[in-house]
């Protein structure tokens, strides 16, 4: 197998709302590889598809037409449950909002994805604990996720995207509630995650990010398709 | 119509599991009409996720009916007093010609729900629903038959008049009666034991060549025998297991054994029948759609579970038989 | 391992929402512990009958005239003494009498002169004409005790008193509450009962496979009468609270419907708050099947407490405090009602009942609206 | 993340008071048949007593066993319904429609 199929897209259509009065094409005949361990930025003012393109390759839905590869898995056509399975093995999620569950406390929100994984309740609390003091929150432990400051929700957040080890990382905005030093920290962790060998997606506008020098390709999108690719 | 607190669970709880599976029915309609796997509209999408809860409403509706089996038999047992001559649960249902069609349809929707489920979880394992049409045409099916299910239940507890004389259990299993089930006791038990002995072994037989070979035509012997092993251990309980547990040589009521008075010990008696049963018929029925790509790992991973399992429960169904028949102080001599 | 996980989600979600749902299982509780009471009520009685009449009468004949119940000539007797199979044959006295002072009902029993002492009496049976002993509801009644006088008054309008020489026990009181005991002369005098003239029969049969046949004699020789078997008597008693509690539950069924529908709206109306959680879980990587489990469980969690709860509150209720919120339902009108302690008769079959009768409804009304929720979009979340 | 481990073990615990109160039950129970039990019947034996005493108000709730369809309506012409008893009892069914049809057997 070749080193290209790690994520592969090809004349992907996606419209919401199909033949009804609000109709949306979000996506026109996009096709895009990404490679194992590259740091893949998306581009491009809001409303442009960025979106919709990380929720094809997330496995969040399906496109309307086209083919969407994972290690070279048709996952287009999958039923919604191995599209789950899919998920939960290879990617971690940092969305725009955190996504937390406000009032439960961090260990729990941390340890989310591995309630439906086969694994004893002690090997969960394990990892959920391992990846708390990597972030540096085991002292809050127990405390509740409203009750924290918006830095340590967002490490929450990504705690949470990478406790069940993904290959592939999607950060949808990342920035976009942080303030520069806590935008720092963020590039910081997902420059160590790059050195560390993951692949990153990251959908932004921010200059921040965008020219971060751990970013190896910047793909500009326009109005739901691909305007042009920047390697850096 | 008695107002029995057991005949409104019963009732309230068909009326809700119909209820339940006409929804199942209707969307299943839907399937069978626009399904369409290489749609990606949101329609096909919608039908996919409703693929899951019509699995929830019929395990609910399954762990349903498993209960109310139980709970018919034990409120039969219970009105017995309320009919002259009726001395135990057999005299309740005959007091109303519908109790025996809600029996037997209690006991088909309980493999007929079972089989299904079987077929919808190996469904659910492949990736590319292979087995959704067949799945919900016999949806189709299976839903009428729970509304007949209701329709007799109500029939039998609104026809139950409490002043009609029935024939009561003796005079039903009894050598004298017409009836299919007087016919069972009417079956001499030294045959039949030979028969019971005779049919268990094939039948256990056959399970372990299952296990050797992959042959289709061994599967479906297997199958076929099971079918057999389910009438013959009912005659059997019938004819000769009930005048064993009960010490008495002419009673031969089959629903006395699930009272506590004896243990409790009709429960894994019919448990194990039942289950050997249906574990032994589903290699023979999944053989044929082995052809099918997406499901002939699976099914050759699950066959050699439930052969394991048929051959375990028949066993232990044959040991449970036997035991009042080795250890227990009654014997039969003198009366044969 | 993966069902552990759902569950302990579940509870901590359950937690989050601790207010809500603990009034729900209060309701629920509530709602269990009515219906139980009403089986374990209406079933300790029919057992308690079943138990205490197995030596009732084989069989009691009584004469009807005019579809009415009369007094039966005791030349019945011989007639029924020539039946084969047939035992002791002997009249017995009773009647209603209305005590107008207390507004209440008693009934009076004329008893053979030399009947031996009860064990569940204070003092003695009644020997003579003026004697009588009571039971608890009538002394209670007539604030009196052993040794007063019972004044009656007779059907010539004389007051007659009657010296009290016993006292039932409380213990018999489902028995003997409104029980007036006196002679038998005593009695046919105060009734003033015409000469050979008898309240009913009461009929031994040697073999009780026989007293349907020899009921049956009866009617065809003596086609006036009436044959109450044994058999009749339980049966009366298994239907009368069968009937009974069904009728209860049928009445508080309603509650049970009211309850379904809490649930419905509470299962349907879930919270933008809730939405957004199940959709955040579907991102992370649960799957519809797994959202439909931690409502499983959820709802395994609610039913199974209550009904728990709701059983034991219910068995306190009837057993140790003798049920005093059915009473009122049960007594009705009557002026005189036994307090009465129940033998805690009580099945796997009434437990099972009950949990039928209330987990169907709660898991059938929050199947739909929980799938609902499951299928909610994951990509949902990520547009915010 | 032990709150499963206290559902567990609550529920084991009602279903522990719950079994207890059965376990009561039964003993009393016990006690009752060989004290209390014995002693009624022995009294409805002498007495040759036919029904319990919990309604008084009117023959067909006092005697259910004793009475016919036709006694609710005897009291009185124009009688009231006993209620409750008299409203949720079953009337005492006429006990010689079994002997009659047995006859015609």
């Amino acid at each position: 197998m070749m080193e290209a199929g790690l994520i592969q897209a090809e004349g992907v259509d996606k419209i919401y709302n199909r033949g009804k009065p609000d109709e949306i094409r979000a996506l026109t005949n996009v096709s895009l590889q990404i490679k194992p361990g590259e740091v893949v930025v998306l581009k491009g003012p809001s409303g442009s598809g960025k979106t919709s393109l990380l929720s094809l390759i997330g496995c969040m839905a399906r496109p309307t037409s086209g083919r969407v590869l994972v290690r070279d898995k048709d996952v287009a056509k999958l039923p919604e449950r191995f599209l789950t399975q899919i998920r939960r093995k290879t990617f971690g999620f940092i969305f725009q909002q955190f996504n937390l569950i406000r009032k439960a406390d961090v260990l729990e929100n941390i340890a989310l994805p591995l309630f439906p994984c086969n694994m004893t309740m002690a090997e969960t609390r394990e990892r959920a604990e391992a990846i708390l003091d990597r972030f540096g929150l085991s002292g809050k432990r127990n405390r509740k996720v409203h009750r924290l400051s918006g830095g340590e929700q967002q490490r929450v957040a990504i705690a949470r995207a990478l406790i069940n080890n993904p290959e592939v990382l999607i950060a949808d905005e990342p920035t976009a509630h942080l303030d520069r030093k806590l935008a720092e920290d963020l590039a910081e962790i997902l420059s160590a995650l790059h050195r560390d060998g993951k692949t990153v997606i990251i959908a932004t506008h921010d200059p921040f990010l965008y020219d971060h020098p751990f970013v190896d390709r910047i793909i500009v999108m326009q109005d739901g398709r691909i305007e042009g690719v920047i390697p850096s | 119509m008695i107002l029995h607190p057991g005949i409104l669970a019963l009732i309230v709880g068909s009326v809700l599991t119909f209820a339940m599976l006409l929804y199942a029915a209707v969307t299943g309609l839907g399937i069978l009409m626009r399904w369409d796997l290489q749609s990606s509209s949101e329609e096909q999408l919608l039908m996919e996720r409703k693929t899951s809860l019509i699995s929830t409403l019929i395990n609910y509706a399954f762990g349903f009916q498993i209960l109310s089996l139980l709970l018919f038999l034990y409120t039969a047992d219970q009105l017995h007093p309320q009919f002259v001559g009726a001395m135990c649960a057999t005299g309740t249902l005959n007091a109303n010609p519908a109790g025996w069609n809600v029996l037997f349809l209690k006991i088909i929707l309980f493999f007929a729900s079972a089989f299904w489920i079987a077929v919808n979880t190996l469904d659910q394992r492949a990736e590319d629903f292979p087995l959704i049409r067949p799945k919900y045409t016999a949806l189709l099916f299976l839903t009428p038959l729970v509304g007949l299910d209701l329709y007799f239940q109500l029939r039998y507890f609104t026809g139950l008049h409490p002043e009609v004389i029935t024939s009561c259990c003796g005079a039903l299993f009894s050598e004298r009666g017409f009836a299919i089930a007087s016919g069972l006791a009417g079956l001499p038990p030294r045959p039949m034991m030979i028969l019971f002995y005779g049919v268990l072994t094939t039948n256990l037989g056959i399970t372990l060549l299952c296990r050797k070979t992959s042959s289709g035509a061994v599967r479906f012997l297997l199958a076929s025998i099971s079918v057999v092993t389910f009438f013959v251990g009912i005659a059997s309980i019938v004819s000769f297991v009930s005048i064993y547990i009960y010490e008495l040589p002419s009673h031969h009521c089959p629903f006395d054994i699930l009272q506590q008075g004896y243990a409790f010990i009709g429960y894994p008696i019919y448990l194990t029948l039942f289950g050997g049963v249906f574990f032994g018929t589903l290699p023979g029925l999944f053989y044929p759609m082995k052809k099918i790509a997406t499901l002939k790992e699976l099914i050759e991973r699950s066959e050699q579970r439930w052969i394991l399992l048929s051959a375990l429960l028949i066993g232990s169904f044959t040991a449970l038989c036997s035991w009042p028949v080795v250890f227990g102080h009654f014997t039969l001599q003198g009366y044969l | 391992m993966r069902h552990l996980k759902i569950l302990e989600y579940a509870l901590s979600s359950l937690l989050r929402r601790k207010y809500k749902n603990l009034s729900l299982v209060a309701v629920y509780a509530f709602t269990v512990s009515i219906l139980a009471s009403i089986l374990f009520l209406t079933h300790a009685l029919k057992r308690e009958a079943v138990a205490v009449f197995s030596d009732a009468p084989d069989l009691i004949v009584q004469k009807v005239s005019a579809g009415r119940h009369d007094l039966i000539p005791t030349g019945y007797l011989d007639s029924i003494r020539t039946i084969a199979g047939v035992g002791d044959v002997h009249p017995r006295y009773w009647g209603y009498y209305f005590d107008a002072m207390t507004q209440s009902n008693f009934t009076f029993l004329g008893i053979n002169e030399n009947l031996a002492g009860l064990e569940l009496v204070q003092g003695r049976m009644p020997a003579e004409k003026g004697e009588c002993t009571i039971g608890q509801g009538v002394a209670q009644a007539q604030f009196t005790g052993v040794g007063d006088q019972l004044v009656l008054i007779d059907s010539r309008r004389r007051s007659i008193s009657f010296r009290i020489v016993g006292i039932f026990d409380a213990a018999s009181n489902l028995l003997s509450n409104d029980l007036v005991l006196m002679t038998q002369r005593g009695l046919r005098e105060f009734f003033d009962f015409p000469s050979g003239r008898a309240t009913d029969i009461v009929v031994e049969v040697y073999n009780p496979d026989e007293i349907s046949t020899v009921a049956a004699k009866i009617k065809k020789m003596l086609p006036d009468t009436r044959p109450i078997a044994k058999a009749e008597l339980f049966r009366t008693y298994d239907s009368v609270f069968n009937w009974r509690s069904g009728m209860m539950l049928t009445l508080f069924s309603a509650a049970l419907v009211a309850f379904s529908i809490l649930a419905w709206d509470k299962a349907a109306g879930i919270s933008g708050d809730e939405k957004g959680e199940i959709g955040i879980l579907k991102a992370v990587g649960w799957d519809i099947a797994d959202i439909l489990e931690l409502k499983f469980w959820e709802g395994i969690v609610i039913s199974l407490t209550a009904l728990l709860v709701g059983l034991t509150v219910a068995f306190v209720h009837v057993f140790l405090f003798n049920a005093p919120l059915l009473t009122p339902v049960l007594k009705g009108w009557s002026v005189l009602f036994p307090t009465f302690r129940l033998t805690p008769y009580i099945d796997l079959y009434q437990v099972f009942v009950i949990a039928l009768l209330t987990v169907t409804p709660y898991v059938a009304c929050t199947v739909i609206p929980s799938w609902k929720a499951a299928v909610t979009d994951p990509e949902m979340v990520m547009r915010g | 993340m032990k709150k499963h481990r206290i559902f567990l073990g609550m529920t084991l615990v009602e279903c522990l008071v719950l079994g207890l109160l059965f376990f009561y039950s039964h003993t009393v129970l016990e006690t009752n048949e060989k004290k209390l039990i014995p002693a009624k019947q022995k009294m409805v034996k002498y007495l040759e007593l036919t029904d319990l005493s919990i309604w008084t108000e009117a023959r067909y709730t006092r005697h259910p066993s004793q009475a016919d369809l036709f006694t609710p309506f005897q009291d009185f012409p124009s009688a009231f319904e006993h209620f409750p008893a008299g409203s949720i009892l079953a009337p005492g069914r006429p006990a010689d429609s079994t002997t009659t049809l047995q006859i015609r057997r």
